[in-house]
């Protein structure tokens, strides 16, 4: 076992896989030769040559699109699209086409591609550098929607994500990839190592789709949550003292029922948490899960504590994030009714 | 290309926004003739490995090799042999007879939709002609001629068509959306020009693997103005793959004229010289000029050379599709002017003068392929039409959505009662 | 007043704001001279020039990007996108551009642009002309999401539209064009002239944002829908003879929280259905306001019945659809829960 | 542009993906000895109304007007008075240190990010200076020299970039990401090329509306591979509003050298080309010719000629902003290798050469917009920074979402306790 941050465990999956399966390549902006903007590529292409690692045009259109075609070809490409911000202009590519390629060739092609993208906000990167589009794509059925909240489940995911043969999309919660941050940013920020999801195997091992984790068992509530926010919800639950479980979905496609409607059913209180805007956003899909499951064990309304309804504002960062504040008075409200 | 596309033309000076026209609607007339059609000995055919920016006029011309009279000429007849150029005549008159079967099968209510082709013919039957079985194909939704000329079944691709118990698309994709992958032919997407910019990267993933096979992919005049066509060029500009990519110039995009397209100052060839890309102009009725032209992007490709964009001019003969009348926006006699003829006349023309054919084989031709036409549509209509409602498994419906079905589809195909 | 149908209602509010502010203007693809592949614009050019109503290239980004444009110089454009279905090439100039810059620009800068699009099945369209993608946009915040289900609404929601100086996405359901739609495919179709909703006014008339309609009253059940499911959930309702309320709610964005409330606080069962497929639609967020508004009244849990997370498959087009019959054994679950 | 320009280049023969890389990394050497700088008296300078097709070597070209003396010659010299050019150097100047004020501002923590255009400043204020103050602007963000050609607010702009009370985009966006609209420049996006569409709008509808005024518009050679790019040239060739697109190819995005854009064998002018729009290439660094080739396409968009592509070919002497360190990936030396030079000395040059300016006034110059920058930057940090936390009223925080608060919004801020 080795100490790894974030960035450090999407590297090591990354090579992992370039070194088992000679298929795997990797493309995107500026991952080559400067290894990413966030290094998550770092040194990929110096090891594997350009015929492995590549930088691309900034399309993210194409890119998507190129990665399509090459996994038709035999490929398993990897793209990085810089931040989930931009990924908009690949939409049509991953919801009309990745997305529904399996189906609509009655299962004679399919594509295996990985998208990877870092999310959220917390960065001070203002509106274009912030967001946390994953509500977007959990609505287009064919592709499966991934955010690990730490560097043990990052590596595990995303080597399962590049050895799917579906398309994958996989959000890299931004603000975790050199430590834990448990939603106070005037505190200062404490490494990986002080978690003990930052201890990484150093070789192959994979986390399969759709198994949430139980981050904090509990009695008295449920939180459901994913991503940056796992840390958080966790400030949160030790501002209350209430006997929370927390789960951390991990998988939102495919997503894990039974870990979701076992613990409502037991604890009867639920609590959703996530960065993206509210409205329509993916907690909207686990209330409505737990409300359509749970329904008679529930002893007061679910609520969702998410980012505002409007962008990511620059000066307000801390504002809009839904901090350890908001979800307290959230689970104090829950428990009170 | 118009006789003034080397002059200014367009602009705003009645102080109103410019919105080019067609040359005619249907009160009006088009007999082509501001068309400036060049000779069949102008073009020059460069080496393959000539610098793109040597043979820029190549994307202002017109590649053509057979004549009016039906002779071969110029620097791009390749003198085919006579038997591959017969076998272009039987899989031209192939599709346009398939499509008409197709056509008259919608009309009677046995599949819910259709796209003909017709005018088009030479295009996708000497394109495929002039490429390799094992060249992979991002076609457009109006390549049949691609999938007959690699011998397609004919009772496959009816039964797509009919989604009937046996369409390989298992029912989910409108008539006519092919895929044909033991054919090397890609699943044909709804979504205008995706197939572009995947095709470039297929071909990307070919020179990784060091592969000897090329991507072709072909988009319409109307599609070229969607984001992929852009990334395409990009991409194929800046990785020199093996892929040629093709532009189907037939004028129209339902009710749009090129002219919308961006097609009024320029060509559609010239796209590709915007990235330094080797761009040919081709007389996309002259099925000797398609094949000349593939054949040598072919080569490009397979040498290492990397991408061609190659613009096929022609004439929609054809309504869009089973849900269009034409005669609601250009003139009715439009297509009987149209200066390049038909492509299955002018090759039976060249064949009949070569000694190869006659009017009486063509006849004979005719006969046989309406038999077999006849033949495997009553196979595939015995699988089932829209009429009789014999449809693939419903069970099927939520398969295929992943490798694995999910818990949720699991459930939701339970909710459903199957 | 006149009787018209759902694409004359359309076309007439176009006419209607042509006429009355020179600033409006139309583009997309086939809606000059040809009038639109569904005749929604058909005989604008000829009334109205060139200069007013005109024909794009087939780049649905480039449609929205110059729609933008023209209205930062004072037009009001009404952009057609031909198919829902091929929204998605424009998904980041509305995501980034139109919904955001208002607020980027600190109020600077805006956009009153409306994109007309035709969405839903029931048209043997296949999975690329029978999608119903707004689930998509209600996530994005700064957007109003607008869906009609009947020609009078069509053309006061419409002209709403035109008017309002934010961005608007106006989702035609096709299905309802030439007459409403009660789910039974096989039943002979009827015209709008049978329907109370046919009659429309010829002027001008307009239909605020963020105001449902009741299409039923009731007691015992809340029915929460929007285009061609209203006239669907009517039948369902018949069919069980149960009482129930029909909410139609026209306005996604904004949504009209008091006709939802105070309707299920009054029936204490609810059921929300669209054609959209389920996972993360917008009845998870319909379902979630209920939930979070009205969990003490509600007696029985909320039901969803949307399309199935598959694409619109076209030989099984009624299979997918939402019909009655799935509908109303939901109702009956949800009273006898 | 590389000297093998015009030959074939890249290709497969290795049996792997060709990807081009940049002339050197930082272990190695550049002296852009490969680029061939074309004589000053080269390029001709068209008509304005000459057809873009027989003007399509200037895409190809670099048109240049101050050689390597500083002395203004050849055919684009378009005899600009001296109090014009001496506005341009003040300009030039001022944004030059205005960037290095605000890079020091980072750097010592008073906000949060910065991006400069070192180098680059020809490009913005001499295109300034050559169109009109009501012309709208459609910027990158590399265009601080444009607001301030026009004569932005100092403190406005600092404010901007502090995110503080006194920030007309309410501390919504990042530094650098301006909105003047009284100014007609447009506010800035985080994604990158989505203006180049949108001023092509702006554009038509000028032009519907029979206006006089034209848009501008900016994009990088990394940024040129968008989508939006490619809808921009398309509307501007069909509609032929009056729009100039320009390219400004300082070499590198990010990383990313722009052979990865599709520059390796051709330039980015070409692009315009592709579409039949009259395309220019221009020395960056040299503020005659940029004022010369805007002019030129100015004065064409107002005659209803319609658009016009300029590529600026230049280098990014800066780091691709405050979060980038260019040492990882390019040669440390290389600006200083560049062969046009720096765009202040250059005109700077000129000027003294012409008898309009010296050294001392150069100097004094220099100590007047320390001063002035010192005393904005006083006051504009007396509306807050950064670190003070002096910020917009926080309930402003909901606003403009829409133009007026839905209940949704009015709920959450109530529920935030606002
Ligand atoms: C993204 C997208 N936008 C719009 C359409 C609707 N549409 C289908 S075919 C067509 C015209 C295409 O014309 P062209 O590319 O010239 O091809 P042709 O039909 O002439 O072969 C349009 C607009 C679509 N299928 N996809
Ligand atoms: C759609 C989108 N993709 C990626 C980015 C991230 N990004 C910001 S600047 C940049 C490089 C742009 O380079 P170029 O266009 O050459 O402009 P320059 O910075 O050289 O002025 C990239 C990739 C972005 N802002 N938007
Ligand atoms: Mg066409
Ligand atoms: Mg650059």
């Amino acid at each position: 076992m080795a100490q790894m941050n974030m960035l450090e465990a999407i590297l090591s999956a990354q090579k992992t896989m370039l070194e088992r399966d000679d298929k795997v390549i990797i493309l995107g902006e500026d991952v080559g030769y400067f290894g990413g903007v966030f290094r998550a590529t770092e040194g990929l292409q110096a090891e594997f040559g350009t015929n492995r690692v590549f930088d691309t045009p900034i399309s993210e259109n194409g890119i998507v699109a190129a990665a399509i075609g090459m996994s038709i070809n035999g490929l398993r490409p990897i793209a990085e699209i810089q931040f989930a911000d931009y990924i908009y202009p690949a939409f049509d590519q991953i919801a009309s086409e990745a997305a529904k390629l399996r189906y609509r060739s009655g299962g004679e092609y399919s594509t295996n591609i990985t998208i990877r993208t870092p999310c959220g906000g917390g960065i001070r990167g203002g509106q274009t550098h912030s967001q946390s589009p994953e509500g977007i794509f959990t609505h287009v059925t064919g592709i499966n929607v991934i955010m690990p909240s730490n560097p043990y489940d990052a590596k595990g995911l995303l080597i399962t994500a590049i050895e799917s043969n579906d398309p994958v999309i996989f959000f890299e919660p931004k603000r975790l990839y050199n430590g834990p941050f448990y939603g106070e940013p005037d505190k200062p920020s404490v490494g990986w190592d002080t978690h003990k999801k930052g201890e990484v195997p150093d070789g192959h091992y994979s986390i399969p789709f759709g198994e949430a984790a139980i981050t904090r068992a509990g009695e008295e509530l449920t939180i459901i949550t994913y991503g940056t926010m796992v840390h958080v919800v966790e400030t949160a639950v030790e501002m209350t003292g209430v006997d929370a479980e927390i789960i951390d979905l991990r998988s939102l496609a495919p997503i894990d029922y039974d870990s979701i409607i076992n613990s409502v059913n037991k604890t009867g209180r639920c609590l959703v948490a996530h960065e993206a805007t509210k409205t329509g956003g993916f907690g909207a899909e686990i209330l409505s899960i737990v409300q359509e499951n749970c329904f008679w064990k529930l002893r007061a309304p679910i609520e969702r504590v998410a980012g505002w309804d409007i962008p990511y504002p620059h000066a307000f960062e801390w504002e809009y994030f839904p901090g350890p504040k908001r979800i307290s008075n959230a689970i104090n409200r829950i428990m009170e009714a | 290309m118009a006789k003034n596309q080397n002059q200014f033309s367009g602009g705003n000076s009645l102080n109103q926004l410019y919105v080019p026209q067609p040359t005619a609607r249907p009160d009006g007339f088009n007999d082509f003739s501001h068309l400036h059609i060049p000779d069949v000995e102008q073009a020059a055919c460069p080496a393959i490995d000539c610098s793109p920016h040597d043979m820029r006029d190549l994307a202002y011309g017109l590649i053509r090799v057979l004549d009016d009279d039906g002779n071969a000429k110029g620097n791009w007849n390749c003198k085919i042999e006579p038997q591959r150029l017969l076998q272009g005549l039987k899989d031209m008159l192939l599709t346009r007879m398939f499509d008409e079967r197709m056509q008259t099968m919608h009309r009677v209510g046995k599949i819910s939709f259709y796209m003909k082709c017709t005018g088009e013919e030479a295009i996708s039957v000497a394109h495929a002609a002039a490429i390799n079985f094992e060249d992979m194909v991002f076609p457009s939704y109006r390549n049949q001629g691609i999938l007959l000329a690699r011998g397609c079944n004919l009772v496959d691709m009816m039964c797509q068509c009919l989604s009937n118990a046996r369409d390989n698309c298992k029912g989910r994709q409108l008539p006519i959306m092919y895929s044909w992958k033991k054919g090397n032919f890609f699943s044909i997407s709804g979504n205008l020009a995706t197939q572009f910019s995947q095709a470039v990267g297929w071909a990307m993933a070919e020179a990784q693997q060091g592969g000897n096979r090329l991507a072709t992919t072909f988009v319409g005049d109307g599609s070229t103005a969607e984001l992929d066509f852009h990334s395409a060029l990009n991409f194929a500009a800046t990785y020199s793959p093996p892929v040629i990519l093709n532009i189907t110039n037939n004028q129209w995009a339902i009710s749009t004229n090129q002219v919308i397209a961006g097609g009024e100052k320029t060509t559609f060839a010239a796209r590709g010289i915007g990235f330094g890309l080797p761009s040919l102009r081709v007389d996309g009725n002259d099925f000797l000029a398609v094949y000349a032209a593939t054949k040598w992007a072919a080569d490009r490709a397979r040498a290492g050379l990397g991408a061609t964009v190659i613009e096929y001019f022609t004439y929609r003969v054809a309504p869009h599709s089973t849900s269009d009348d034409p005669s609601a926006y250009r003139p009715k006699n439009e297509e009987a002017l149209w200066p390049l003829g038909d492509p299955i006349e002018r090759l039976k023309t060249h064949l009949i003068n070569l000694n190869e054919w006659s009017e009486e084989q063509h006849n004979i031709l005719i006969e046989e392929i309406k038999i077999k036409l006849k033949k495997n549509y009553k196979q595939a209509e015995s699988y089932g039409t829209l009429k009789t409602g014999d449809r693939p498994d419903v069970t099927t419906m939520f398969e295929d959505v992943y490798e694995d079905m999910t818990l949720n589809l699991r459930r939701q195909r339970q909710e459903m009662g199957l």
